[in-house]
């Protein structure tokens, strides 16, 4: 198991962020998702979200490993909600160690987008 | 022979369904004969099967992957995380 | 004076983050520049920044409103010190809330890449 | 006129000093025309001054700006922030 990547699937909303940037690191970002109150203008209460475990934690793994190869990172950590998150709350943090910025940038967008492609990971709109 | 297709999120929804069984002419289906076979056991997940692929086990399938009898397969499409 | 947007100068190292998302904010992205413990191979003690205010903070002040403009951002904040800042401390911060992650990342990009080329902040090596 | 002129950071270094004193054929100098003259001033700035701007009274300064007696004129160069 590679310390540098971590990935946590929580049942609920994530909590505030305990990672760290690692020793080495010139660039730490953390981007995080959070359940915005419209969805196409109708209010909304919450998202619920679905994984298929082990596959998604194996996947959002596989995905991680991927980005810190392509990008040289240092560490990459990975948080998931799933089940219930309301509005304004996050359901989905990813914290990223790097030597340099340009890398660390690059890697948060390639692996958001990559995963709203291809990790199984599901949500549905609970409406106000 | 008959394959139990797990669905899940928006699939789920419009097969209304979160298992779906398919029947398949061969003893050992390739992922495309099972994914061929939903778009006749289920037309209302036409449209998405093109984005969609097989798991097979928690891993996705190549094309050509033969399901087993046992194996767990999984519909994956129209994900969303984030 | 427009809330939404805050530039603040420090004498030293930052302190952990205090700024929290807005509102409305589908994305939220942190980023951290941390001084490298080496620089060209050779091992550093610290960077010593030096700004040139007003202009400093006029200049990141100006970006940070171009950035909102360009990316229809819905806050931006931006910390940078001033002074010494030892190995492994933060030295600069840009907090960016926006409705969309892809808005968010590109606006990090483009404000750090722009401020890296015209805003008056230099810095100095102090080798170990 | 003779204008004095802030350096920061490396051309602070590169020229030995943190203000340096310019003087222009006429009084009523252009931003080019202080940047012309730093050249000949501290020539150790040369190859750093293409890729700088002069700001004048802590704006950055347009290259046709009349620097005035008075005014806080500094070369924003070679910069390195974040």
């Amino acid at each position: 198991m590679n310390e540098r990547i971590s990935v946590t699937i929580v049942e609920g909303p994530l909590g505030p962020s305990t990672t760290e940037p690692p020793a080495n690191a010139g660039a730490w970002i953390v981007f995080e998702g959070i359940v915005r109150p419209y969805e196409d203008d109708r209010p909304l209460a919450a998202l619920v979200y679905e994984a298929y475990e082990p596959m998604t934690t194996g996947e959002l793994r596989r995905l991680a490993q991927a980005t810190m190869m392509t990008h040289g990172l240092l560490t990459i950590a990975v948080e998931h909600s799933t089940g219930r998150v309301a509005v304004g709350e996050t359901s989905f943090r990813l914290s990223i160690g790097a030597l340099h910025r340009a890398e660390a940038i690059e890697a948060a967008e390639d692996f958001i987008s990559a995963m709203k492609k291809g990790v199984p990971i599901w949500k549905t709109r609970e409406f106000a | 022979m008959r394959v139990s297709v797990l669905l899940f999120g928006p699939q789920a929804t419009l097969a209304g369904t979160r298992s779906i069984e398919v029947d398949v002419a061969t003893d050992s289906p390739t992922a495309t004969d099972i994914l061929t076979a939903l778009q006749e056991a289920a037309p209302a997940l036409t449209g998405s099967l093109t984005s969609s692929r097989l798991a097979i086990n928690h891993e996705f399938a190549a094309h050509d992957q033969i399901v087993q009898p046992g194996d767990e397969v999984a519909l994956i499409g129209m994900v969303s995380g984030g």
